[in-house]
C-alpha cells in the first residue's frame, strides 16, 4: 500500500470522486491553475480542465451559494474555503440555506454538497490562518462537520462527504498537511460519516479528541504506555452531529475522561461531549471530566513565544493524562 | 396596424391568459388578507402591485424548462409555473399537505420542486447566488435553460447580490435576476437604500446588459426578459431588470403602513396593472363583458375551493417536527 | 415603581443612554421613522433626529460593519438586527472585527458596540423568525453575549452594555416583549454584565437556564412547590462568556441540576455549562445533569403542532423537574 | 512653461518627499524578502510595484487629521502616516514592541492609533464597512476628516465593498476608497475576477464618482485623491478610485508564482514607477545624483539600524497571549 501524506490522500480522494461521477466539480479561490494555496487540487485542473476546477472571484458567500444551487440542481460540488477562517462571510448560506433546504422543503430539495477547509495553528498563521471554527457551526441540525486525524481517514472520509446528500463541512488541519504520512489503499473505500473510531485501545484512561490532537494523544499515550499507563482513545471524526454511543462506550470504559481539542475551550466541541458524558454515564466516573484546550483567546498569535502557550501539544497532552491517571 | 401585443408575438389567447393569471394573484392575495383579518391564517405577505411584473416575466420564460428563485411576493410567478391556488391555500393555513414546506414555513417562502420553483428562505438575497448556481449547471451540463430570480429593491444592497451577479457575469451565466422595485424597503424608501439613480445601472458592475421598465406593464415585462432569455441561451450571460411599481399593501400583515402618506398610496393605485391591462384588453376588444364575468366567477370559485379544502386539510402530526432534518 | 413591559423597559434604557452620552447612537433598518417592527424604537428618532436614530439600507454586514467602524473611531453604536436570524450575514464582522480588534491590535482600538437583536420562538415565526442563535457566537473571545429574562434586567442590562468598552450581543427575547411585565424603576441603574442571577431559592433541585425560559422555570417552580419540591433556579444572563462560579455554586447546592435552553440541544449553551460542572463539582452530583432543550431540527416549524412541539413550555419544564426532584 | 507637480501645486520638495518615501518604501520591502529567503522571518507580503499609488495617495490626505483602513500591501501608506521603519521592522519580526499588534498578527496587518492608522485583520474587505463608519462619525460630529480605505482589485468582489460603498453613497459620506488594481488576486488574473469593464466604473452603483488611474504615477494618484477629498469635504461624499498598476513579487513569500509568465512580469517592470519617478525628477533637475546617493545611504542606514534592533528585540512573554481580550 502506498504511503501517503495527508493533502496526498485529499488529492487522491478528490481525483478519484471527480473520474466517478462527472457531476462532482471543484470550486473556490486559486483551486484551479495554481491548484490550490496548499495545492490540494493539484494536477486536478489540467486532467479535468477549467469548468471542473474552477477558480472564483474572491467571494466566499458566492462560492457557497452558487455551489449550494449548484447542489439544488443536482450537481456535486465540492468548494474550497482557502482558509478555514476565512469561511465566515459564508455562514449565512451554510446556515439558513445549506443546512436548512431538506428540512424547510419538507425533504423535496437538497443540497448535496461538501465545503472543504483547512484550519488549525502551529503554522506562524497568526489570528486569521490559525483558527478552529467548527463549533461556529456545530449547533446547526441538517450540517455534518467531519475532521480526520489523518490520511487514511481523510481519503475515506471525504470520498463518503462528496457522495453525500446533505451538505457537509470537511475540516483539513493544515499542519498535518505534510506532517502526517501513513499508508492509503489506492483503491476505493469510504468511511462511515457520523461514527467515532477507536484509535487505541486502553484501559486507565479515555481520551476523547479529534483532528491533529488525535496525533499529540497518540504520542503522548506511546510514552504513557511506558509507565505503565494505558490509554484508550477515541477520535471523534465526525464532530457534528456527535456518535453519542461511542462516547459513551469510550467514557464509560475507563471511568476517566479527558477531552481535548486545539479551539479555545469555551464553546468549543468537547463541551458537548462532556454534556453527554454527564448525562448519560455519570456514575461511571472515577474522576471529573478533565478537558484541554486553547486558552480563552479570540485566536492564536503570531509571535512563536505565544503561538506556542496557545497550541496544544504532546507534552500538554501527557501532562494532562498523567494527572488524570493519577487522580 | 399591429397592437402591442401582436408586434410581441403574443396571440391574443396569450394576453388574456397573462391577465387572467394577473387576476388570479390579486384575488388569491386578497383572500388572504381577509383570512388574516378574520383570525384565520396567522401571517401573509402581499404580491398586490407588482402581478403585472411577475406574469408578464413568466409568460417570457420556458415553463417548461427553465428554473425560478421566487421571492415571497411572487406569487403571480408560482400560479404562472404551475403552482395550484390549492397548493398555496394550504401553505397559507400551514397543513401537512403544502407542497412548499409542509406547513413548516411562513407563507410566501415558495419551492416546488416538480414546476422547477426553487426552495426560498428568509434572509433576503440568498436565492441569488443559488439562481446562478443553476445557471452554472446549465452551461456546464449544457442544457437550454435559463435560471430567474426576483428580490425587492431594498435586497440589491445585499452583499449576496453583488457576489452573485459578478460571479454570473465573469463566466456569462444564463441567469436572469429581475428587481421588483416597489419603493419601500419595509419603511425605508427608496432614496435611503440605493445610492445608484436607478437599481439596472448596477448591471455595469457585472458587465451585463441592464434595462429598467415599467412594472405595471405587463407587456414591458414580457418584453424586457423575452430579449434576455434570448441572450443568455445565446451564450450571452445574464441581464438584470428592475421592473418599477409601487406596493399596494402594508410590508405584511404585521406591518401597520405608519409610514408613508395615504394620498402616495392612492396616487399609485391610479396605475393599478390590473385595471390598465383591462382596459387595454377590452379597448382591443378581447376582453368582452361576458368573458370578464366568466373569469371572475371561474377565479371565485377556484379560490373558494381551495381555501375551504385548505382550511378543513389537517396539520401535520407533532412529531413530524423530527422528519427530514438529513436524508433518511 | 412604574410596572413596564420588557420592550418598554428596552426603549427606555436606550432612551436614557441617549440622553446621557451623545456619542450613543442606533442605526437598522426601519428603526427611524417605524420606530423599529417590535417598536423598540418608538419615538426616537422624533426625539433625536434622523442621525441618532439611523435608518441603514437592509444590509446586515454593513450594520454590524460600519457600526464597528464608528465604535472603533469614539462613538458608542447600538446596532439593531431586525431579527436575530438575520444577523447571519454580519457574523464575518462580529467574529473577524468586533471581536477581535482589541486583541490583535494589543489594546491599541477597541470596539464598544451594542448589537441587539429579537430572538426566539413560539410567536408563529416558523424557522426563520424564531432562532436562538447565541450559540453561533458563543465560542468567540472577545465578545460577551447578553440575554436578559425579564424588564427589569432588561434595563439594567442594556445599559451596561451600551457603556461597556468592548462588543456585547444583547439578545431579546421577542415574545417576552409584551408578554412579561413588571417593575421597573425608571432611575438609572446598571447591572453587570458577567454575572449570573440568583432568581429564585431552592433546595431540592436546581434549574440553570435564562431568557424567556427564565419565565417557564419560575411558573414550573410555583407549581411544583405546591407538591412539596423546592427549586433553585439561576438566570444567566450573561452566556458568554459563562459565569462559571455562580454555576458551581448552584449545582453543588442541591446536587441535582436541570439546564434548560429553547435552542436545538446538541452545541447548545447548556453544553457548555454541563461541561464547566461536570469538571468541577461532579462529586457534589446526586444524579445524572438533565438538559431540556428543543428538538435537533434545523429551526422551528410554522404549523401550530410542531412548533408546539419544538418549544419548551411552562409543562414541559414541571415535567423535568419533577423526573429530576425524584430521581 | 509650469511641469506637471507645480501644475498641482506640489512644490520640488514636495515631490522629492514622495519619492524618497516611495523608495523607502520599495527598501523596507526588498529588506524583508531578504530576511525571509535567509529564514529570519516567517512571512512577508510586498509593496512592490504599488508604491506610487501608496505614497501619491498619501500625500494628498491630511495626515494630521484623516483616518486610514490599510489593506496588507499598504507598506507605503503607513510609513507615509508615520510609522517608522523600526515599527515595521519590529513587526516582522513579531516582536514585543510591534505597536501593529505587539507581534499578535502576521506583518501587513496594519494599525496604529496614534497615527490614525485603522487596524486590520486578514479577512479581506472587512476594513471598507469600517471606514465608512469613521466616515459616517465624522458627518454626525461635523468633523473635517476624510477615511482613505484601500484593497486589491480581487477583494472588491466581496459583499462588504458592495454593503459598504452603498451605505457611504446614501448617505454621501467622506470616504475614499482606493483599489489598488495589480492584475491578481493571487493567480487569478482580473478577468476571472471582475465583471466588469474596470473597478472604478463600480462607482455608479454608489451614486459617486469614480474614475481610474494610472497606479505607477504618482503625481495622477496624488491628484485624483487631492480631488476626491476636496469633493468629500464640501460634503459631496465618497469616491471610488481605481490605481492600475501589477504585482512585481509573488503574492507573498509563501506563494510560488506558478501560475503568471516571467516575460509578463518583465515587461511591467519596464513601468516601475520607481524608476520613472525618479527619471522624471532627474529630467526636472530635481533629483541630483549627489541628492540620490544621500537619499539611498540615509534609508540604508534607517533599514539597517531597524533591522539589527528588531531582531534583538524581545519576543512577548508566553503568558502574554492572555492578555486584551477585553478591557481590563
Ligand atoms: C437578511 C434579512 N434582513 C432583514 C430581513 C427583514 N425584512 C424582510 S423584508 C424586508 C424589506 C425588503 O425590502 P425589499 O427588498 O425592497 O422587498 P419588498 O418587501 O419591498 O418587496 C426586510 C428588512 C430579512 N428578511 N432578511
Ligand atoms: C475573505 C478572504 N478570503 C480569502 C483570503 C485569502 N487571500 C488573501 S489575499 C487574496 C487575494 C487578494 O487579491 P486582491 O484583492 O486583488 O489583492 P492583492 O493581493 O492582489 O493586492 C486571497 C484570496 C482572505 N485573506 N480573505
Ligand atoms: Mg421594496
Ligand atoms: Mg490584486
Amino acid at each position: 500500500m502506498p504511503i501517503m501524506s495527508y493533502i496526498q490522500a485529499i488529492t487522491l480522494a478528490l481525483r478519484e470522486e471527480m473520474l466517478r461521477d462527472d457531476k462532482v466539480f471543484i470550486l473556490g479561490e486559486d483551486v484551479g491553475k495554481k491548484g490550490g494555496v496548499f495545492r490540494a487540487t493539484d494536477g486536478l485542473y489540467d486532467e479535468f480542465g477549467e469548468y471542473r476546477v474552477l477558480d472564483t472571484p474572491l467571494a466566499e458567500s458566492a462560492i457557497a451559494g452558487v455551489g449550494i444551487g449548484a447542489a439544488m440542481y443536482g450537481m456535486r460540488p465540492v468548494a474550497e474555503m482557502q482558509f478555514a477562517d476565512f469561511i465566515l462571510p459564508a455562514v449565512n448560506q451554510i446556515i439558513s440555506e445549506a443546512a436548512k433546504t431538506r428540512y424547510r422543503s419538507n425533504n423535496d430539495w437538497s443540497v448535496p454538497i461538501t465545503i472543504r477547509a483547512p484550519y488549525g495553528g502551529g503554522v506562524h498563521g497568526a489570528l486569521y490562518h490559525s483558527q478552529s471554527v467548527e463549533a461556529i457551526f456545530a449547533n446547526q441540525p441538517g450540517l455534518k462537520i467531519v475532521m480526520p486525524s489523518g490520511p487514511y481517514d481523510a481519503k475515506g472520509l471525504l470520498k463518503a462527504a462528496i457522495r453525500d446528500n446533505d451538505p457537509v463541512l470537511f475540516f483539513e488541519h493544515k499542519r498535518a498537511y505534510r506532517l502526517l504520512k501513513e499508508e492509503v489503499p489506492d483503491d476505493d473505500y469510504v468511511l462511515p460519516i457520523g461514527k467515532a473510531d477507536i484509535k487505541r485501545e486502553g484501559t486507565d484512561i479515555t481520551v476523547i479528541t479529534y483532528g491533529l490532537c488525535v496525533h499529540f494523544a497518540l504520542q503522548a499515550a506511546e510514552k504513557l504506555a511506558e509507565e505503565g499507563i494505558s490509554t484508550h482513545i477515541l477520535d471523534l471524526r465526525t464532530v457534528y452531529p456527535l456518535d453519542k454511543e461511542s462516547i459513551i462506550k469510550a467514557a464509560s470504559k475507563t471511568g476517566k475522561v479527558l477531552l481535548i481539542t486545539e479551539d479555545n475551550l469555551e464553546g468549543s466541541i468537547i463541551g458537548e461531549v462532556a454534556a453527554i458524558i454527564a448525562e448519560n454515564c455519570l456514575f461511571d466516573l472515577d474522576a471529573p471530566i478533565m478537558r484541554l484546550a486553547g486558552p480563552d483567546v479570540p485566536a492564536m498569535p503570531y509571535a512563536p513565544t505565544m503561538e506556542k502557550y496557545f497550541m496544544v501539544n504532546p507534552d500538554k497532552c501527557e501532562k494532562a493524562m498523567r494527572e488524570l491517571a493519577e487522580f | 396596424m399591429a397592437n402591442r401585443h401582436t408586434k410581441l408575438g403574443l396571440s391574443d389567447q396569450e394576453v388574456l391568459d397573462i391577465y387572467k393569471s394577473m387576476l388570479l394573484a390579486r384575488k388569491v392575495d386578497e383572500r388572504m388578507w381577509l383570512l388574516n383579518r378574520s383570525g384565520k391564517i396567522p401571517f401573509t405577505i402581499s404580491c398586490q402591485g407588482q402581478e403585472a411584473a411577475q406574469v408578464g416575466a413568466s409568460f417570457a420564460l420556458n415553463k417548461e424548462k427553465d428554473y425560478v428563485a421566487p421571492y415571497y411576493r411572487d406569487l403571480g410567478i408560482v400560479l404562472s409555473f404551475g403552482m395550484t391556488v390549492r397548493d398555496i391555500m394550504l401553505f397559507a393555513f400551514a397543513k401537512a399537505e403544502d407542497p412548499n414546506s409542509g406547513g413548516r414555513q411562513m407563507p410566501g417562502h415558495f419551492g416546488q420542486k416538480k414546476n422547477r420553483i426553487i426552495t426560498g428562505s428568509s434572509p433576503v438575497t440568498t436565492q441569488v447566488p443559488h439562481a446562478v448556481g443553476f445557471a452554472l449547471a446549465a452551461k456546464m451540463e449544457k442544457k437550454d435553460f435559463v435560471s430567474f430570480v426576483t428580490l425587492g429593491e431594498g435586497s440589491s444592497n445585499q452583499g449576496d447580490f453583488h457576489e452573485g451577479l459578478n460571479f454570473a457575469g465573469v463566466h456569462k451565466l444564463p441567469v436572469i435576476t429581475m428587481v421588483e422595485n416597489n419603493q419601500y424597503a419595509i419603511s425605508v424608501p427608496l432614496h435611503k437604500q440605493i445610492a445608484s439613480k436607478n437599481v439596472s445601472v448596477r448591471s455595469v458592475s457585472y458587465g451585463m446588459e441592464g434595462i429598467t421598465v415599467d412594472g405595471n406593464d405587463p407587456l414591458a415585462v414580457y418584453e424586457a426578459v423575452r430579449d434576455a432569455r434570448a441572450r443568455a441561451i445565446a451564450g450571452e450571460g445574464g441581464t438584470l431588470i428592475e421592473a418599477v411599481s409601487y406596493r399596494f399593501t402594508a410590508h405584511s400583515s404585521d406591518d401597520d403602513d405608519n409610514y408613508r402618506e395615504k394620498e402616495e398610496i392612492e396616487q399609485a393605485k391610479k396605475q393599478d396593472a390590473i385595471v390598465l391591462f383591462a382596459n387595454y384588453l377590452r379597448e382591443e376588444k378581447i376582453l368582452t363583458v361576458e368573458l370578464e364575468k366568466k373569469m371572475t366567477a371561474e377565479i371565485n370559485s377556484i379560490v373558494n375551493e381551495a381555501t375551504d379544502y385548505a382550511e378543513e386539510a389537517p396539520y401535520s402530526m407533532p412529531e413530524d417536527t423530527l422528519k427530514y432534518v438529513y436524508e433518511d
